[in-house]
């Protein structure tokens, strides 16, 4: 492990770039808004990564912390008129309180129990959030008119937000709350006879990842100027998708998320645009099977994901490569 | 001195009664040997020494203290490391890293805890392995790592769960050797379960002696090692079995 | 009949047995001895090929043990009867019975082998539809006896029987080991409980840090200074 | 469903899916085919049972060994193969709904003034002999125990001669089979559509759960009492919450009646 908790030489490079993309692409708002959505995954996927892969507790309901933050920017604009821009403090604060809350009960439960507690937990928030009309506006959702129409300054808003949650989660894994998270991964018994306040590290552990899941969620807000409940607190293509994307880049490691965030959504778009109008049209349908497939594949052959297993792919491709010159 | 003082422990699994009202002293800087047959309730003593089991009745205090009912994490904390008697590395850390996670009971810095750590990877012969992951160390390692975690922790009290089996000669020097010099050198007290009986009748300065859950002697090696009901409980009561089948 | 020649075994990079050679001959009981953790419960695990030998051979009635499948062997009569009983704890009695005859070999004497279980314990013929979770210690010990002798065994392998035993019912358990012995069944039993065993049995070996240190009849090793040495370190 | 989670201790996220499978291999048969439902349990369920042996043997039982960061690495495979379901499903039927319109679709019998969905009858009474079915199975065969044998102690099973490689491989097999005939069965009373399936899932694990892990009669209950829970939530609190009641039961039970229901049934 790196003493040296914040970026490294290669990391300002990849910041760099991220900082110059847009306007290289600012004749293509859709691109850009591919990009904004790269980056939302990252945060997500840090945040459940920093639970779920460093911790070792399996969330299966992180679109309750999500919608929680979207909504706490929803509403007070839905009833008071206040910004939803107070989302972006607002939302992670509320995401905490809640994984505070649903910590107190989930984590009664150890292992895969604990993966179908947060299904749970977060599939009744769905619904009580489509129920409570009164609230939340129900299954309407609430609007609001976004502010910028250039999707530059929300670009650098997510870009803001992802590198924090990535310059947050290194140094924290290079603290003293890391190697606990991580003791706690490996051995919950070890980690209490070292003296390790088992219960007490998992909530913080939630608690930091629920912040960031809930910025993000406000930001969803800001940026697409709606809440929908069947959206924010999706189990598929919230909860799940934000698994996979740990899971694809590679669980418990620094950059995992963020590429898997960037190989989930290029999958989706270069099948949804069928190559980009190039191939067949048919196969714009395939792009959640292909991402499935990949998932598949994944947890098969590279348990690690494509971080953690980068040396045995590039041992792979390095063997092919020298049989391929004889 | 007495540094961990137990009264009428007893701890109940349903009907079968694993420790039974078991009184233990232990001095402050001694080695302190506990043994009995397999399935006797020296493992189970441990757990409920680091409260891995909630006690039944009698209670257990520790410099004076009242722990009985404390977590698991807030006795460490207060004192009392602990060895597994099947070792529990954090397996995908590397050993330098295991020893941290234990050195931060006391340090709040990385640099602090590095540093602890550094010292007791010495301590533990462990320093050529340190960038290992404590999960591919062989087993000779993998038992001084489960020491060097709780010396890590900075404990006053170790309690020692067959830290010996598996070690060949060699090794089993070795493992003597470390146990020797926590107490010489560290001044820790220790409690130690061994199979071993040459290690442990070689070690120990008293030994407890329990079979069945309840204490049947104590003393200095040489007497528990004379002791009728010791004998007894290791090699089984007198021939009994019908009759003799050799004739 | 039983022939195990120079064996060493490991799990991963940890070697247990270091060369273990010893024989049993038909209507033996012979005991490995030794503390706990010194590697008894493995030389069974190798027998019966639950975790592979890493060199040496196992020869059982011309049966190579340790290229056969588990299954194989247990047709071939070799029954081992694990540490800690390892009964089905949600079924009956007599279901763990019958769990214990899926063999070929032993299968069509089911309804038989059930009979001479209950005649040989009479208190499992009481609970046969209780829940074997539910049975006292003694009780479960014989149940694992039993489910063992239900395959028709040649030799009947037992782990540590007596462990966490009243003595009463461990001098009950070894009577069964040898009432079952005077039936033909071979035995070859492990234990820590010196005395008794090495008072009943026939032939012994004693087993230290995975190395067989000592062999003998009974009565030999019985009055052995070494004996005595390795158990209590005096 | 409880056979799978109690025997193989993964929980599978795929169940529902291969409910929708089955649902959509019923359909062909019936719409191009044109064979009954019920008749095409016969077909239908040998189908699903060899797909999931399929899955479980190449997808799941490798995993077994392998060292993962995570130890949820099965469940996250189920949802892997859910989704390839879906997606399936959904380039082959497109994402329209369907539905099986038989002569008995809209029948009724009444019992005095109460009426009865004909279809629904009729898989009532079709599973409670499953069930029961099952139940001789797991109970009176060397098959079955082994599997129950398998479940409660591997390593003594292992002792006993059982493969338990290839029961568990079985097991997710026998578990799924039992799915496709739940799947045959509900066709004519529900729509069809490629993304059913999570539904039925979390309906699955709640009377798992409730029934406690394992166990075939605690199902039976379990499912009972979800339907009534459900009915009630719906009556007395509103129509939204029928599917939050399940939920609701479910966390609380996990959380703190782990055994569920078991304790009463024991098989």
């Amino acid at each position: 492990m790196n003493n040296f908790p914040y970026l490294e030489k290669r990391e300002w490079i990849i910041l760099a770039v991220a900082a110059l993309v847009p306007w290289l692409f600012s004749f293509s708002p859709y691109f850009q808004g591919l990009l904004i959505l790269v980056l939302l995954w990252v945060v997500l996927g840090n945040s459940w990564n920093l639970l779920a892969g460093y911790t070792g507790q399996v969330s299966f309901g992180h679109a309750a912390f999500f919608g929680i933050g979207a909504y706490a920017a929803a509403i007070p604009y839905h009833h008071f008129k206040i910004s939803p821009w107070w989302g972006l403090v607002t939302g992670g604060l509320a995401a905490v309180i809640l994984g505070y809350l649903l910590g107190k009960l989930v984590f009664r439960l150890r292992g895969p129990y604990f993966a179908l507690g947060t299904l749970a937990s977060g599939e009744i928030l769905r619904l009580v959030f489509g129920e409570e009309e009164w609230l939340t506006n129900g299954h309407n959702g609430i609007f609001y008119m976004t502010t910028f129409i250039s999707k530059i300054p929300y670009y650098y808003l997510i870009l803001l937000i992802a590198v924090g949650s990535l310059v947050a989660v290194k140094a924290i894994m290079n603290s003293k709350l890391g190697f606990y998270f991580l003791s706690i991964r490996e051995d919950q018994e070890a980690a209490e006879a070292l003296g390790i306040d088992t219960v007490k590290y998992k909530n913080i552990s939630l608690a930091i990842s629920a912040f960031f899941a809930g910025i993000s969620g406000a930001f969803y807000m800001i940026y697409m100027g709606f809440v929908d409940p069947e959206v924010v607190f999706a189990l598929h293509s919230i909860s799940i998708i934000t698994i996979l994307v740990g899971i694809i880049g590679g669980v418990g490691t620094i950059w995992g998320p963020a590429v898997g965030a960037l190989i989930m959504v290029f999958v989706q778009e270069l099948f949804r645009s069928s190559f980009f109008g190039l191939g067949p049209q048919w196969i714009s349908q395939m792009h959640s099977l292909v991402f499935g497939a990949l998932v598949v594949v994944v947890i098969l052959y590279l348990a690690g994901g494509v971080v953690g297993d980068w040396d045995i792919i590039r041992k792979k491709f390095a063997g092919k490569v020298l049989k391929a010159r004889g | 001195m007495s540094i961990l003082k137990i009264t009428n422990l007893t701890k109940n699994f349903g009907g079968l009664t694993a420790v039974n009202n078991v009184n233990l002293e232990v001095k402050e800087g001694e080695i302190l040997g506990l043994i009995g047959p397999n399935g006797s309730g020296k493992t189970t003593l441990f757990n409920l020494i680091n409260s891995y089991y909630p006690v039944s009745a009698g209670t257990i205090e520790f410099n004076k203290l009242d722990i009985t009912g404390k977590t698991t994490n807030q006795i460490a904390r207060l004192g009392i490391g602990r060895t597994f008697q099947v070792v529990k590395p954090l397996k995908r850390l590397s050993v330098i890293d295991n020893i941290m996670a234990g050195a931060f009971a006391r340090e709040n810095t990385f640099a602090g805890a590095r540093k602890v750590a550094t010292e007791v990877l010495e301590f533990c012969y462990l320093d050529d392995v340190a960038e290992m992951k404590a999960g591919s160390l062989p087993i000779a390692g993998r038992k001084r790592l489960e020491i060097a975690k709780a010396l890590a922790t900075r404990p006053s009290l170790l309690l020692l769960d067959e830290t010996a089996a598996g070690l060949n000669p060699t090794e089993l020097l070795q493992a003597i050797e470390i146990i020797k010099k926590i107490r010489g050198d560290l001044g820790i007290t220790i409690v130690i379960v061994e199979h071993i009986m040459r290690v442990i009748m070689t070690i120990s300065d008293r030994i407890h002696a329990i079979a069945q859950g309840a204490t049947i002697a104590e003393g200095t090696p040489s007497e528990v090692s004379r002791n009728p009901a010791v004998i007894e409980a290791y090699l089984g009561s007198d021939f009994k079995v019908g009759d003799h089948i050799h004739a | 009949m039983l022939k195990v020649d120079h064996v060493d075994m490991g799990y991963g990079d940890l070697q247990v047995l270091w060369d273990i050679s010893f024989e049993v001959i038909p209507g033996e009981i012979v005991v490995l001895v030794g503390a706990n953790g010194a590697g008894k419960s493995s030389i069974l695990r190798t027998i019966s090929n639950i975790v592979p030998a890493s060199t040496g051979s196992i020869v059982f009635n011309d049966l190579e043990l340790t290229l056969a499948e588990p299954r194989e062997i247990i047709e071939n009569g070799v029954i081992h009867v694990p540490e800690g009983r390892h009964l089905f704890n949600d079924m009956s009695v007599e279901e763990n019975l019958i769990m214990g005859s899926l063999s070929n070999h032993a299968k069509p004497y089911r309804k038989q082998s059930l009979e001479y279980c209950y005649d040989l314990f009479p208190r499992l013929r009481e609970r046969r539809t209780q829940l074997a979770g539910t049975l006292s210690g003694g009780e479960q010990q014989m149940v694992a006896v039993a489910r063992g002798l239900m395959a028709k065994p040649k030799i009947l392998m037992l782990d540590e029987p007596s462990l966490g035993l009243a003595p009463i019912l461990v001098q009950e358990i070894f009577e069964i080991a040898r009432a079952v012995n005077q039936e033909g069944i071979t035995i070859l039993l492990v234990e820590q409980n010196v005395r008794q065993t090495l008072a009943f049995c026939h032939r012994a070996y004693v087993i230290e840090n995975g190395r067989i240190t000592k062999s003998g009849t009974g009565q030999e090793l019985l009055n052995d200074e070494y004996v005595r040495e390795a158990f209590l370190g005096i | 469903m409880t056979l799978i989670m109690g025997v193989l201790n993964i929980i599978n996220l795929a169940h529902g899916q291969i409910l929708m499978l089955s649902m959509y291999i019923t359909w062909t048969l019936w719409k191009f085919f044109g064979i009954d439902p019920y008749i095409a349990i016969f077909i239908t369920i040998p189908i699903v049972f060899i797909i999931a042996e399929g899955i479980s043997k190449y997808l799941l039982h490798p995993l077994l060994g392998k060292d993962s960061i995570l130890p949820e690495n099965q469940v996250l495979m189920t949802v892997g193969i859910g989704m390839v379901l879906v997606e399936l499903a959904r380039v082959v039927y497109s994402s329209d709904y369907q539905s099986v319109q038989t002569t008995y679709t809209n029948k009724s019998w009444y019992l005095g003034t109460i009426s009865f969905n004909a279809p629904l009858t009729i898989a009532f009474v079709i599973s409670i002999i499953m069930t029961i079915g099952l139940f001789i199975f797991l109970t009176r065969t060397d098959l079955g125990r082994s599997v129950r044998a398998t479940a409660q102690d591997k390593s003594a099973a292992a002792l006993m001669g059982i493969s338990t490689g290839k029961i568990t491989i079985l097991t997710y097999g026998l578990g799924s089979a039992l799915d496709a005939a739940a799947g045959s069965l509900l066709l004519p009373v529900y729509y069809l559509y490629p993304d059913v399936g999570p539904l039925f899932t979390v309906k699955a694990f709640v009377i798992t759960i409730l029934g406690g892990l394992g166990s075939t009669v605690g199902a039976i209950l379990g499912g009972l009492i979800l339907g009534l829970a459900e009915t009630f939530g719906a009556t007395y609190i509103s129509m939204g919450y029928r599917d939050a009641v399940g939920l609701v039961i479910f966390l609380l039970v996990l959380v703190f009646f782990p055994s569920g229901l078991k304790r009463f049934t024991r098989v």
